[in-house]
């Protein structure tokens, strides 16, 4: 009978295995910000012990570095990741997007080059698509690669770009062809960050710290060689590449599931003052996890079943970004007047809840808005005519 | 671990779907709601004869022997449809319950007759106090938590309810005769009765699904073909918003009921948390896709003439029976903020408390 | 010192005054329904003691029948008529909406021939302005009104006309000039409803009675003395109508304030079984309905220093109608079982709840959509571009 | 009845507004932010020169013996453009309070030193744990439900307790010099801490209202000159509906804020519901004025070389401020839900409990 919602015993001792080496190798003392040039040294760090263990990205193809796992596996893996309260992974860029996208549309020679050092987390990529006029509207970028023998020259601002402050690549689209305009004549290139005419300058958030850099192409030069797919096919390439960063890969529930726990004993500590309808906001992000969770499970196995990830990825993102946004609005709320206190303040007794708080303000605008992904569902999954 | 239903009972459910277009129609509920509901019988002998009643029964009952999950998503048709007739009551709540006390011989000769629908059961429970009463109806399965009773119809004084949905027709026991012996007391009544509660609020949340899957259906293709000011409305982008709020909510509510079925038969607090989450989740996703009907249809989903409203109330009516919000908010709030039991991301299948 | 908040002695007495002639004359038993013909005549009967003691329409002048009462006398007299749970208005159409406009817009011989009998509710009125076609959208109204010589030749079919099952009069705009568009070529006209060619049929609503009505004008010939203003002047006038339906007249806040106290009193009825959260919900209930009174007030108080009503108009449709709505919703959750029960169901202990509901449904898409307030607001409020 | 401010009252505040712009400009906050504000000591002096810290002390302290009224636009400016310094609880919350107590000597020798801003103060009560001191503090008032003190800056030892809100420098005392005597106790130390905390919360509340419309402003001139797809992205009905939504919340917020500033020098329930309404109202206006701004600025509103962040972590830092959601939701629920005291529509200027 199907709807068989129990863990076969081979994925018993799946989890098992991860927790055993978690509980072995997950740093005692949290790394530093990877927002800080040391912080992202000791994540890199992580990743390399991460590839040691063979635990670096387990969906991968072995030859790869990877485990050839499962999805199911996968979410075991990230839930038993979050439950050790593992590092960040500074690496995601690679693994969650390049990586499946290099696979995909890569040379055996790109392939080759690339993924070995991505997997080792010997090299840290950065996205670099968005430009300040090409927000939502990436169709709109000017960024522009002149082909000039056998390399591009690279001119151009593209901001925005996550861990791009200390990464090592960055994988851009250009505009290939002279004068092409929206999709038509862009291109898929993989450009060196410590690189002549390459500037990078961090974007202090509101938090002060550097979460995203602006990228400055000033006649840059890279080889032809550093392009994925043809000249031209760099939208549909992109295409697949956002496909996979709204895919399962990168939110996985557990995140959500372990900070809904964290509330639930945050409530417990306040509950004598609170608002009681606060309790209710609690039990709400408890069970929109456990739902993002459920949910997850269920895409999986239609995945694994032979569908493709289509519009659910719209629905995942509006989902998962409102429950972590109320969640942590939930907690400044318990939190009262402590709320405000910075970390480092002597009653800031969990400085994560501020900075979870801020970090999900961003959620529903980073990734496509979520008015971009209310028109998709609008109009791909209710047949909507476009406006 | 596998989410997806096989196509055997994907295939069941689309039969279903199929008469439920037949018999079901919202000419059917419009002939019903103008007082001339001449069709119940035929109805109730229509869902015999696909052997509905008997999904859940054994086959010795001359039941298709099937489990929960397979009738989840005939429930969920019964409720897209708005099936005036308590399918679900009988074949989902009421069967599985008396099949746990066969040994009453009453209930051992009652039961191939639930299963073939010739026997008509109404269910009260202390959290659904209105019972839907079938056509011709034989027997009343009632509770607390003290007895479970089996009497027969007749045996009970009962006092109509009118609801504001014309499909249901409820009524509330006034008086039993006096003296009726308890089918079960005690430890065992208690735990009859907290499952009978598990399947009545789970398959009324999948009703709820299939109802505000169908009021999103009606709302869409509204959107499609009115207009104004020179356009479809469905292109504005308010109401897009409305409506893709209405497929997220429906989205993972559905995970949350599907999910949930593997703990209507079993006791405890884990499984309390799981059903009442899923009628909670249901519940919700119905009544926002009913608000954002009205919002699309403007005026016009305010009228008795648009088959909208047949499905808004039975949203509205489903939201309170088998427990209302604040008895399954309450649970959830208890369980979770109390920590009843592990919480966290490896506990998301768990099942025992 | 200004910010003056309390009531004058006058008006105090003012209150007083209306508190004894309310006790004195609220019928004991509530009137049926005004959407029953029985129910409509009571209420017909209701408006003429209202008008008997000079209470009709305080805000008209005396030589209307009214007592050229300000508007915060009006806000006490609505305080004082709700807190006496006094009988609906059959007559608002004709106070609120036309009354005013007749005032503004009608020659002498319109006003002594409508207003009178309007002011002793002798005839009621409906408004015939929505078509199936034109809702929202009303400058897409098809409707005509063809001159023969001194008479109007009527063709059309209006619809969602409050009141017009039972009424004597309805206020129509018509096009008036043959292949006009939009705002163009219409007239504001007056029509009897028991009158050759006029054909009136009653709207079931929801809860299965005729709130509304459609009209179908088959050739129905009116003198064209019954045009108001100009032709072609329609538009403008009935844009002034709107003003007088949106501004303070028609939704004035005691309503509201008497559903939260009812609210409450539901709440601690319920308080033992109920999901803390509501709890919330009704304290916010009161909160809106507070909030709504005083800045009702706070308008008022701008109208009579010589502002004007503007957009005000569109931030109180909102409030009011999503206030409306919330409140009733918590009301249908408090009473859990017992929600879904019919006015009549020996359990339903107040049928005022389930069909305040359903009226709260329509709220926020009568008298123009939210998302047309909204739209409003942004534009003229704030200053954003059309879309 | 009237609710219009009069013209002396939108003057002073239009000055405030004006003198702001030259003093609390968005390029003095980004200093600040960046660790540079040499200019605190000179934004005294100037709020000091208009008079402000004396507009609620006698005319015989050289204050304008003005009220609470003429205070609110004032603490909505200083919302309005962020200032970094308490004018708000000296002269709004410690001046009025401790005109109350004018007969202990130190009192009446400190209020004219206040009301000049040459004595510079700093609150704390129970529901305002962490104080926004001013540059060069040299008084604390601290009360709790016992007693109030009135100490000098260095008999008390601090703790700095750094905001998010870099233009808030928050303090609080660790531990005072030991038998300081209290200025006052027993019943009117109560009644001294209640109009305390109505005041603050008041007066916070007005600052939200301030810093809310701040943030629609910035996000309504961000959404006409940013293009996307081609338009505005201001001419898009999503924006717009967002920011219309912010400006219905802070209409009628602004209107029960207004209401309240009577209740402030009073006592009882019907006081504390109606500043409690006020402090919600304003705090979840500015909620959502944030929230919205984010959503309009998109990735830009989350950066810190745009203006909004200063605007939005103040609206974050006044929502805990002087009583926090818990404390004045419980406190309107447990007045309404219990009717401490008669509600209507005949009641919505009563002011006696």
């Amino acid at each position: 009978m199907a709807v068989e919602l129990q863990f076969t015993p081979e994925q018993q001792r799946f989890r098992a295995e991860v927790r055993a080496w978690m509980q072995a190798h997950v740093p005692a003392t949290p790394l530093k910000t990877l927002e800080s040039e040391a912080g992202f040294a000791q994540h890199r760090q992580w990743e390399r012990t991460l590839a040691a263990g063979n635990w670096g990205m387990i969906t991968w193809p072995a030859q790869y570095g990877g485990r050839g796992a499962t999805l199911i596996d996968w979410l075991i893996f990230e839930e038993e990741y979050y439950r050790a309260n593992a590092p960040l992974r500074v690496n995601q860029n690679g693994i969650f997007l390049l990586g499946p996208t290099l696979m995909e549309f890569g040379t055996p020679e790109q392939k080759a080059r690339f993924l070995p050092k991505m997997a080792s987390g010997e090299e840290i990529w950065a996205q670099g698509w968005s430009e300040p006029q090409a927000g939502s509207d990436l169709a709109a970028l000017r960024a522009t690669a002149v082909r000039d023998g056998d390399t591009y020259v690279l001119r151009g601002h593209k901001i925005w770009s996550s861990r791009a402050a200390f990464a090592d690549w960055c994988f851009c689209i250009f505009r290939t062809e002279e004068g092409s305009e929206r999709h038509r004549g862009l291109s898929f290139i993989l450009v060196p960050l410590r690189h002549p005419g390459v500037r990078v300058r961090g974007i202090r958030q509101i938090h002060g710290e550097p979460g995203f850099a602006e990228i400055f192409f000033e006649d840059a030069r890279v080889p032809v060689a550093n392009r994925l797919g043809e000249a031209g096919a760099g939208w549909h390439i992109a295409m697949a590449t956002a496909g996979f960063e709204r895919g399962l890969m990168l939110r996985s529930p557990a995140r959500f599931q372990v900070a809904a726990l964290k509330l639930v004993q945050l409530w417990r500590h306040h509950a004598e003052k609170a608002d009681p309808a606060l309790a209710s906001a609690v039990a709400q992000a408890w069970m929109d996890a456990q739902a993002y969770a459920l949910n997850t499970y269920r895409t999986a196995s239609r995945l694994m079943a032979g569908g493709s990830i289509g519009v659910e990825a719209s629905l995942n993102k509006i989902f998962w970004s409102e429950l972590d946004l109320n969640l942590h609005r939930t907690a400044m709320s318990l939190m009262g007047a402590r709320a405000e206190l910075a970390p480092g303040a002597p009653d800031c007794t969990d400085p994560s809840w501020l900075e979870g708080f801020i970090f999900s303000l961003a959620g529903p605008v980073y990734a496509g808005t979520n008015e971009i992904q209310r028109n998709l569902i609008a109009e791909r999954l209710l047949g909507l005519p476009r406006g | 671990m596998d989410f997806t239903f096989t196509e055997e009972q994907q295939m069941m459910a689309g039969a279903f779907r199929d008469l439920a277009a037949d018999i079901c129609s919202p000419e059917a509920l419009r002939a019903l709601y103008d007082g001339q509901d001449t069709q119940a019988e035929a109805r109730w002998q229509r869902l015999a004869e696909m052997g509905l009643f008997g999904v859940l029964a054994a086959e010795s009952d001359g039941g298709m022997g099937l489990g929960d999950t397979d009738f989840v998503l005939l429930a969920e048709e019964a409720g897209r449809c708005a099936l005036p007739e308590p399918l679900v009551e009988q074949a989902g709540v009421a069967v599985p319950a008396l099949r746990e006390v066969t040994a009453v011989p009453e209930v051992a000769a009652l039961l191939p007759q639930l299963a073939s629908g010739v026997a008509r059961i109404a269910v009260v429970h202390p959290n659904n106090p209105y019972a839907n009463v079938p056509p011709a109806l034989t027997h009343w399965l009632a509770c607390d938590a003290e007895a479970v009773y089996l009497l027969e119809a007749g045996a009970v004084e009962v006092v109509a309810e009118p609801s504001v949905d014309a499909g249901r027709r409820l009524q509330r026991p006034a008086a039993m005769v006096p003296g009726a012996a308890p089918l079960a007391g005690g430890e065992v009544a208690r735990e009859l009765t907290e499952r009978l509660l598990n399947r009545g609020a789970l398959f009324t949340a999948a009703q709820s699904l299939g109802v505000a899957e169908r009021m999103l259906h009606i709302s869409v293709e509204y959107a499609k073909q009115r207009h104004q000011f020179g356009k479809p409305i469905g292109s504005y982008q308010a109401i897009k918003h409305h409506l893709a709020t209405v497929a997220v909510k429906l989205e993972f509510a559905r995970a949350v009921v599907y999910a949930a079925v593997a703990h209507v038969g079993a006791l405890g607090s884990r499984s309390l948390a799981a059903v009442s989450h899923a009628k909670l989740a249901a519940a919700d996703a119905a009544d926002l896709a009913a608000r954002s009907a009205i919002q699309v249809h403007g005026a016009m989903g305010y009228s008795w003439e648009v088959d909208l409203h047949f499905y808004m109330k039975r949203a509205w009516a489903l939201a309170g029976a088998w427990g209302d919000h604040s008895f399954h908010a309450r649970c959830v709030q208890a369980l979770v903020c109390g920590e009843a039991f592990p919480l966290g991301p490896d506990q998301t299948f768990e099942r025992t408390a």
